[in-house]
């Protein structure tokens, strides 16, 4: 078994049933603020699936999306926490 | 209200979000970027800013109203695309410096066009967003 | 000790330079080369701050990642498992940092430590407040993050 | 994948169209939305996706030495995904003054009767 | 050899993932949830990003690494902060067994400002003081 | 033939709101830029049209790249003739503004957007490029959104809310065609378009793809079951604003469905069949909106969608005749409509309202206006030898040669209701008293003498455009027969386009 | 003769800047004009009368084959000199009736216009020109029936008119453009020569009762005729102009005209004469009954309309003479009455019959015209009107169907029994008789209002006298264009002892004896009334208001103002069009082997695409909306991501974010979703939204397995660095290949943020309406 294979079939299906649970939570809630940080976690998990296709379909440019999702997803959740606090009634 | 650690995070990413808004206008014609990228980029800088000192602070920072970017960068645009008017050319048709620049690499009207763009949006953006701010802070008092 | 660093800097430039290979295991060779030179040269001057620095901040980052890695495994256990093992709680916890670059790193790492998580700073700076994860003593948890974590980056820093 | 995309954008017209059938101004605007995301999948798809093969030359490359995935149809997107940003702000902030005019965002309550007509 | 170290980092990368998702579904609160999250996934990304500075013999890619790795470590902490302090302004509860919780009544309702000294604890305003809920998996 | 001039009437709109939001909320320098943008606009349509006329197609590669690989502008005598008379409603409604509009909304930007408007429609006539008409459209929409809610009041949200939610569906429509024409096709140039659609080998496909244009250009024509938008709109907006819609924006709508019809999907027997049914229940539905309402907007609003029907039914039948009619009610179409809702906004200033029930005594007060607005409402009704008269014959010719007797009907009862609700606004709002319980707000007598030429000299310059369209009809007549013929052999279109190797 | 036409036009548009000038004693000048027209058509006299015509072309629009076709032939003459005779009449009497009126300089410019109108009519040779002129003079005489304009049932009636000869016109338009295009042309001499195609046409019934239409409507045929009586609210003048001499025999006219053309076919003269025959009679017997001496007229006009059009319909040559002669008579007298009826208003302030009496003693000449008038209108034997009854019986007499000769009879000898009566009421009753007190001060108008009905009554006898003169010089002319049949028999005042004349005498007989009998009151008007719910006139406003009704029910039902439920039903329509065009499109071929093969993590990313998407649809909370909103934004990032579009999933990713900012900007404040619809609704709408959406899904099924050509694109990619220095193609596109794209997209968003600003920033005050 060579490490592409690796890749794709134990690196690549764990981090997909990772963003399948994390949606579970997504789903289930109960707060806005659990949807919140689900949302978060699933555009890192989604920054770990996209550097393990870059390294399988050997393209570096994609690496570039990457970057922009680490440097501005956080946004939302700040959006997001920034505006919870602000009104009570969700 | 404000988060100290938020403000002080923002410190240090706004110059990081501008290098990097500026890094994907320049080398989007080789790369994946270009000015809308770039420039929607530099404006999640300022709206980063503004959540975490005010927008008021932000405006004050940026000194002009965005609204202004927005009639210059048009105007960047337009003057790129119908610059070749005055050489008989079509508009929009590439002008090209002979000599690559380093860094950057070959310097052309699209990347004056494309600057163009990352002005407008910036404008854009922080216009709509600004406005909304402002607009939800003087709806409170 | 500004200066310094940035002669080890300056050093490790003229390395990539002179052997034309702009990689980074070149350039951090080239770093420790620089290093190395500049810590015989200035193995007499008085302050000694630049050369114990360099492999403390080395140490706490083997410090931190180690930390982190214990902690998630414990975290991992416990989710793994059907009962819970941890003891939440939201701690206050008085700030011996006091500049904001100290506040900041120090409120990073410890919300990167699986198990705590900065909640919320007061608003004059003085005090954080930890979510905890596993708490046994509140005043115990302080005491151990002012002589390990708080310490050893004021150390660094200061 | 391409049956996945195929079944993804139906349900993306689907659920854009149950939203825009509702009574909220802001199910409305999200059902808009996702048209556009249901559009712009279809353009994608119908432009004949290629897996990993982004529509950029290699650094020492003057020509694609590869197949490439077609870049016409991601330069439509492209501006078909910021014109409906400019809508979609736009939108959200009609929004904004409909609430705060009418306080709330039920479309019902915005109705005019012919009579206050000038 | 190099294979294996890759696929030792990997491993542990995607499994920090995994545990983290598994946290966010499995723990009892929201503090809980958010407290494994963050720093799980961002050690797994980091883990992903490093095999992939190895496998590129290319300076552009380790440096995307770096920074991205860099980005996640500055921003995921902040915006957990944000995040946090939201959920707890607004009384999303804690799980029963937490022991303690120091944080209660210590902000400033009106001005949303959070006091450091505890002599200033508003009496009057108690709502939000005592979060800590009373079933297994908080009140739906 | 290579032009950069085709671009022209494009970029002095450009170039104009540039100008104006760089002097933002310089209220008179704005006005006088407009005035000056639109009228050298004309100018440069005038010069356009000529050139179009004696030298054939014209096409313009933009960024120069041979079509069909770069976006392509070609004008031909359909474009230049509608980018003409987009100029001159322009320049109309430019000056219109100039007083009609308050100065809160000029501070706000509204003469920047107007110019932008005019560009998007300049824009949607020239361009040769599917995929840049849609964009195109998108520059009309949003800045009629804009238009649209300036000011801010709830009957303006209320049409804002509907005309926008409506228009973007259109859009979604359009797009979704333009995706899959693009997914049988491989391209986007319509001229190339025209060529490749040929040699898709699912021909069925191509009948669906269609559809999607009938439905996105559908809604942007008003067209019934798809017209709701229109009337729950076009009487929101200040009267100016209104002007530019009432006259243009469906137009833009119908251009595009003749456009798209006669070069890359020629219709086929279904196609003409259900464009047919749809003018008829359209002229139909029209009137019956338009003999209810009492406010002049409401009840032109319903006359545009009763109108509308006239062109599709012309589009429907497609044939030389047929398409005469539908082009020369058109070009008639623009002028009077963009004049009717001048007028309606002349009488707001003379009398502050729209209700006919509360209007009054304008023949008595203001004769010779009135027979201005006489003339053109007349004209509307296609009273002879006025303009809306001439595209009914051939209309009328077609459908009898085509055995259409629905759209015979339906031309009657559309001619008809015209006629009559035009007669009881002329009764109601010229011949009646003013009524007694009303309280005549007029802001027109105060007005200085060069602000009420402001007002009134742009329905005088559509009305005399419009008595020349209808006296001058053998010129118009000479045109349409061109442009149909262009229209029905777009070989000429096409080889300007792709050069003649293709 | 263009020149007469536009003489008349010219002159109305002089009425504007002129006006003022037109208040002073210039007025003197208006007369002239029809004056010299007159004189004009009277100096063609010889030629027509010769059996020559005379022609005039001048290129208009012929590529559409309207040009300036004029022909002066027996008929054209005819109406012409009455329009411009009886013009000059109306114009000399109108100048002093108005004089002081407000809006004088008006009047006359729609009199003008008017005429030169009627003119047009007349003599065309174009059918086409000739409907222009056609409905210009229903247009001025909207203008001139609304003339009172301040007055509410003077402007319903202007409408009433107006809409009634209006969509007669669109029918007219209609059948006259059908005739144009079996014949191929719109020239009426050439129309003539294509009747034989034209009668064999399939579709020529409808021609036919599109025309009968056009021309029913505008001479007041049954049921179209309540027009007229409505009309009555104009002016006098423009009564005795428009309604009794000139314009309601544009119809009569119109028929004329194109009888060479449709005429002689059983459909064509059984019509006419059915429709003929029933106006004649109904229209006679409601004169009776009326007690305002201009709705007396009103009805005894519609009755001669009545029977002119039955007598075209006979269309024998006795008939078409008759016509001939009985429309010039009818002009002459009915003229007169209307004029001295408008004397009789003038001066008393009345028209009601019942009042008035004896008024000879005070306005002696008045008295003279109208009695006159009425011997004429009676066909009191030496009057012209004698000699058109006596053609009339001829026709009925000589009828081709033959079996229905008596029924004709029968119909034309009530008629006129009701016309004497009518007539006798209008010319004699006003005058004879006890002058009442209230009367006492009335006297003699200006000498130019009582000179033109004196002349026009003297006429009448003249004719009466010397029926040769115009029969000579007109009527067989007029014939013989009507039926192209040359016209032997003169006109005569006595033709011997025969049926005709006993049926003559006795009808004068009957009449007188009705006229004695019929004592004019209001309480016959009341018995009348009652009948109103049957009369045309109500049916047909009725129907009219029906349809008002129906039309409103179905705006408000259609568009009721809910935007959910106009996009139902453009998504239905969308459905429906698009399923059938799918249905029709034949089977679906996948190809297997194209699909690329989806990893478990784009099945993992589909799968959490579909689930927000059902959170969307079903949360109630805005903000797990808008959460949702953004793992979708975000899913399709990834796909983008994973099938080579990192420049779109770039921005779709900072776009998303930003809009989610945006988003939780605005909605923070607005309540959370509250379940508005039944669940039946939501059911149909899920129904709905799920139909919508497979159908995309199979649309695009099917347009996938289609194969593409990809010659743009691989243009592109060899080219984007070579030529364009580029080397991300989508970007090169974006700025360079398809720039201009990208430029007006800038625009678009431009446009946004400034709408936005505006939006939010500009709040008008409630006083700025514009
Ligand atoms: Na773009
Ligand atoms: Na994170």
């Amino acid at each position: 078994m060579n490490l592409a294979a690796y890749f794709d079939y134990f690196i690549l299906p764990i981090l997909a049933v990772s963003v399948i649970l994390v949606f579970i939570r997504l789903v289930k809630g109960p707060r806005v603020v659990d949807r919140v940080i689900a949302l978060d976690l699933i555009i890192t998990i989604g920054i770990g699936i996209i550097t393990v296709f870059t390294i399988r379909s050997h393209q570096k440019v994609l690496l570039d999306v990457a970057i922009i999702l680490a440097l501005i997803a956080f946004l939302g959740t700040i959006a997001f926490s920034y505006y919870i606090e602000k009104q009570n009634n969700d | 209200m404000r988060s100290p650690i938020l403000q002080a995070a923002t410190k240090y990413l706004l110059p990081i979000l501008l290098l990097f808004s500026f890094f994907l206008l320049l080398r989007g014609h080789y790369y994946p970027g270009g000015g809308f990228v770039g420039g929607l980029v530099a404006s999640i800088a300022f709206v980063l800013h503004s959540f975490a000192n005010g927008t008021e602070s932000t405006m004050k920072l940026l000194k002009h109203k965005p609204l202004s970017l927005i009639p210059i960068g048009l105007g960047i645009s337009a003057t790129s695309v119908s610059l070749p008017l005055l050489f008989g050319l079509p508009p929009m048709t590439g002008l090209w410096f002979d000599e690559p620049i380093p860094v950057i690499g070959m310097i052309g009207s699209s990347l004056f066009f494309d600057l163009g763009v990352y002005l407008v949006v910036i404008g854009v953006v922080l216009t709509i967003l600004f406005t909304i701010a402002l607009d939800n802070l003087s709806d409170k008092t | 000790m500004i200066r310094l660093f940035l002669m080890n800097l300056l050093l490790s430039f003229i390395w990539v330079a002179l052997t034309g290979s702009m990689y980074y295991t070149n350039f951090l060779f080239g770093f420790m080369l620089g290093f190395g030179i500049l810590w015989i040269m200035n193995r007499h001057d008085s302050d000694q701050r630049y050369f114990y620095r360099v492999p403390k901040v080395l140490g706490f980052v083997l410090y931190f990642f180690l930390q982190v890695v214990k902690a998630n495994l414990q975290v991992a256990y416990d989710v793994m498992t059907p009962k819970y093992f941890m003891k939440p709680g939201i701690v206050r916890y008085p700030l011996n940092a006091r500049t904001e670059l100290e506040i900041n790193l120090l409120s990073t790492m410890i919300s990167l430590t699986p198990g705590t998580l900065i909640v919320d700073i007061s608003e004059d700076k003085k005090i954080l407040y930890i979510h905890v994860m596993y708490l046994t003593d509140p005043k115990a948890f302080v005491r151990e993050m002012k002589t390990g974590l708080e310490r050893k980056l004021l150390e660094i820093l200061r | 994948m391409e049956l996945i995309l195929i079944i993804l954008l139906g349900m993306l017209y689907a659920a854009g169209v149950y939203l825009i059938l509702r009574r909220s101004m802001v199910k409305l605007l999200l059902g808009i939305m996702l048209l556009g995301g249901g559009t712009n999948i279809l353009i994608f798809l119908l432009g004949g996706i290629v897996k990993g093969k982004p529509p950029v030359i290699a650094e020492e490359a003057k020509l694609f030495q590869d197949v490439f995935a077609d870049p016409i149809p991601q330069a439509l997107i492209l501006t078909a995904i910021v014109i409906s940003f400019a809508l979609t702000a736009f939108a959200i902030v009609l929004l904004k003054r409909v609430y705060a005019l009418v306080n709330s965002d039920d479309l019902d309550d915005l109705n005019t009767p012919e009579e206050e007509d000038i | 050899m190099i294979d294996i170290i890759l696929a030792i980092l990997s491993t542990i990368g995607a499994l920090a993932i995994f545990f983290a998702s598994l946290g966010i579904l499995r723990m009892p609160d929201f503090y809980l949830r958010l407290s494994v999250t963050v720093k799980a996934a961002t050690l797994g990304v980091g883990l992903l990003l490093l095999c992939a500075a190895i496998l590129f013999p290319d300076i552009s890619v380790t440096t995307k690494a770096i920074a991205i790795t860099f980005f996640l470590i500055i921003t995921s902490p902040i915006a957990a902060h944000m995040i946090a302090r939201a959920a707890y302004f607004t009384g999303t509860p804690l799980w029963k067994g937490t022991i303690i919780d120091e944080l209660a009544g210590m902000y400033n309702k009106d001005t949303h400002t959070l006091e450091s000294d505890p002599q200033e604890k508003k009496e009057d305003f108690t709502p939000e003081t005592d979060q800590i809920a009373d079933t297994e998996d908080e009140t739906k | 033939m290579i032009d950069n001039h085709i671009l022209a009437p494009v970029l002095i709109h450009l170039f104009s709101a540039v100008l104006q939001l760089i002097a933002w909320r310089k209220t008179v320098t704005q006005r006088i830029i407009s005035i000056l943008g639109t009228f050298l606009g004309t100018l440069l349509a005038i010069r356009l049209l000529a050139d179009v006329y004696s030298k054939g197609v014209l096409t313009l590669n933009a960024s120069n790249w041979e079509a069909p690989f770069g976006i392509v502008f070609v004008a031909d005598l359909l474009s230049a003739t509608l980018v003409l008379l987009t100029s001159i409603a322009g320049l109309a409604v430019s000056f219109f503004s100039a007083t009609g509009v308050s100065r809160q909304r000029m501070l706000y930007g509204y003469f920047p957007i107007f110019h932008f408007l005019l560009m998007g429609l300049n824009g949607a006539f020239l361009t040769g490029d599917i995929f840049n008409l849609y964009v195109w459209f998108e520059v009309i929409i949003i800045s009629s959104f804009v238009l649209m809610t300036l000011g801010g009041r709830k009957t303006q949200l209320e049409g804002a809310v509907k005309y926008m939610a409506m228009n973007i569906l259109a859009s979604t429509f359009f797009l979704t065609g333009i995706g899959i024409l693009y997914g049988i096709t491989g391209s986007l140039n319509m001229a190339d378009l025209s060529v490749k659609i040929q040699q898709v080998q699912n021909q069925s496909l191509v009948g669906i793809t269609a559809c999607f244009f009938i439905l996105g250009f559908g809604i942007k024509s008003a067209v019934f079951p798809l017209y709701y938008w229109l009337p729950s709109s076009y009487h929101t907006p200040p009267s100016a604003v209104a002007a530019t819609f009432g006259g243009l924006l469906t137009k833009v709508g119908v251009y595009a469905m003749i456009r798209v019809f006669s070069l890359i999907f020629i219709p086929d027997e279904f196609t003409r069949n259900l464009l047919m049914i749809i003018a008829v229940l359209t002229i139909v539905i029209g009137s019956m909106g338009a003999v209810i309402k009492t406010n002049i907007r409401r009840m032109f609003s319903y006359l545009i969608v009763c109108h509308i029907g006239f062109m599709i039914g012309g589009i429907a039948m497609f044939s030389k005749i047929a398409l005469m009619g539908a082009l020369f009610y058109l070009f008639h179409d623009i002028m009077v409509k963009t004049n009717m809702f001048l007028i309606a906004g002349l009488i707001r200033q003379l009398r502050g309202t729209m209700d006919m029930k509360k209007l009054g005594g304008l023949y008595a007060q203001y004769p010779l206006i009135s027979l201005v607005c006489a003339l053109v409402l007349f004209s509307l009704v296609g009273i002879p030898p006025l303009s809306g008269f001439w595209p009914k014959i051939y209309l009328f010719q077609a459908a009898f040669t085509l055995d259409h007797y629905a759209f015979v009907a339906a031309l009657i009862i559309g001619s008809f209701t015209t006629l009559y609700v035009i007669a009881k606004m002329w009764a109601e709002v010229f011949w009646k008293d003013s009524p007694d319980d009303v309280t005549v707000e007029d802001k027109f007598e105060p007005l200085p003498m060069f602000r009420k030429i402001l007002l009134v000299l742009p329905i005088c310059i559509l009305c005399l455009v419009t008595l020349f369209i209808g006296l001058n009809a053998e010129a118009i007549v000479q045109l349409v027969d061109k442009i149909s013929t262009q229209l029905l052999d777009t070989s000429p279109y096409v080889e300007a386009v792709l050069g003649k190797t293709k | 003769m263009l020149l007469t036409v536009l003489s008349g036009l010219f002159f109305s548009c002089l009425t504007i800047p002129f006006g003022k000038m037109l208040k002073t004693k210039w007025s003197i000048l208006l007369p002239i004009v029809p004056l010299l027209l007159f004189a004009f058509f009277l100096t063609q006299i010889p030629l027509i009368s010769s059996g020559n015509s005379l022609y005039q072309h001048i290129n208009w629009i012929s590529s559409l084959g309207v040009n300036f076709d004029f022909k002066l032939d027996g008929l054209s003459l005819l109406f012409s000199l009455l329009i411009t005779g009886i013009g000059t009449a109306i114009f000399v009497y109108a100048r002093s009736y108005l004089k002081g009126h407000r809006y004088y300089d008006r009047f006359f410019g729609y009199l003008f216009l008017f005429m030169a109108a009627m003119l047009g009519v007349v003599l065309s040779n174009n059918i086409l020109l000739l409907f222009i002129f056609w409905e210009l003079t229903s247009i001025s005489s909207f203008f001139l029936i609304g003339f009172n304009n301040d007055n509410a049932e003077s402007r319903k009636s202007a409408i009433t008119s107006f809409c009634i000869t209006g969509l007669g016109g669109f029918f007219l338009l209609a059948g006259l453009i059908l005739l144009g295009n079996i014949a191929d042309t719109f020239v009426i001499s050439e129309l003539i020569q294509a009747k034989d195609l034209i009668l064999n046409h399939q579709l020529y019934p409808v021609a036919v009762i599109f025309l009968c239409i056009g021309a029913f409507t505008k001479s007041a045929q049954f049921p179209f005729h309540f027009w007229l009586p409505g009309a009555m609210k104009a002016p006098t003048p423009v009564s005795a102009y428009l309604h009794s001499a000139t314009m309601v025999k544009a119809g009569i006219y119109l028929l004329a005209r194109f009888t060479p053309i449709l005429g002689g076919t059983p459909l064509w003269n059984n019509t006419l004469m059915i429709v003929g025959g029933i106006t004649m009679l109904y229209a006679a017997i409601h004169s009776l009954f009326r007690i305002d001496l201009k709705g007396i007229l009103a009805y005894s006009t519609i009755s001669v309309l009545g029977v002119l059009t039955f007598l075209l319909g006979i269309g024998t040559k006795e008939a078409v003479t008759a016509a001939s002669v009985f429309l010039l008579a009818h002009a002459l007298y009915k003229a007169t009455l209307f004029l001295v009826t408008g004397i009789i208003d003038h001066e008393t302030g009345t028209r009601d019959i019942s009042l008035l009496s004896g008024l000879g003693k005070v306005m002696f000449p008045v008295a003279i015209a109208g009695s006159l008038a009425a011997l004429s209108s009676a066909g009191v034997p030496l009057t012209f009107g004698f000699i058109g009854k006596d053609l009339i019986y001829e026709a009925t007499l000589h009828t081709p169907q033959i079996n229905f000769k008596w029924v004709l009879t029968g119909l034309a000898i009530a008629t006129n029994v009701g016309l004497v009566a009518a007539g006798f009421m209008a010319g004699f009753k006003p005058f004879f008789g006890k002058l009442p007190q209230q009367f006492a001060g009335v006297h003699l108008p200006y000498t130019s209002m009582w000179i033109p009905p004196l002349v026009l009554g003297v006429l009448g006898v003249i004719f009466g006298c010397a029926p040769g003169i115009t029969g000579h010089l007109l009527t067989e002319q007029v014939a013989k264009n009507i039926i192209h049949h040359e016209i032997t028999a003169p006109l005569k005042i006595y033709h011997g002892f025969n049926q005709v004349l006993i049926l003559s005498l006795s009808t004068l007989a009957v009449g007188t004896l009705v006229y004695l009998m019929n004592k004019a009151s209001s309480r016959k008007l009341a018995f009348i009334a009652r009948f109103k719910a049957l009369s045309p006139e109500q049916i047909i406003i009725g129907c009219g208001e029906d349809l008002l009704k129906i039309s409103a029910w179905a705006t408000s039902l259609s568009h009721n103002g809910y935007l959910r439920s106009y996009h139902l039903k453009i998504i239905l329509f969308a459905e429906a069009l698009l399923a059938y065009k799918l249905w029709h499109s034949g089977s679906i071929s996948i190809d297997l082997n194209m699909l690329t093969q989806p990893g478990l993590y784009e099945i993992a990313v589909a799968l959490v695409f579909v689930g927000a998407l059902g959170i969307m649809v079903s949360t109630s909370s805005r903000l797990t909306a808008v959460v949702s909103m953004s793992i979708i934004g975000y899913c399709t990032c990834l796909i983008f991501v994973f099938y080579s579009a990192p420049d779109l999933a770039m921005t779709q990713f900072t776009i998303d974010t930003l809009s989610t900012v945006l988003f939780v900007l605005v909605l923070y404040r607005l309540p959370s979703f509250i379940n508005l619809a039944s669940r039946k609704i939501l059911y149909r709408d899920a129904a709905v939204s799920i139909g919508f959406g497979l159908i995309l899904s199979l649309i695009a099924l099917k347009v996938w397995s289609e194969p593409i050509t990809k010659d743009i694109s691989h243009f592109y990619g060899e080219n984007a660095y070579l030529l364009a220095k580029g080397k991300n193609v989508v970007n090169v596109i974006l700025v360079d290949f398809r720039g201009i794209d990208t430029m007006f997209e800038t625009v678009v968003l431009s446009i946004a943020a400034l709408g936005v600003y505006s939006l939010i920033r500009l709040r008008l005050k409630p006083t700025e309406k514009e």
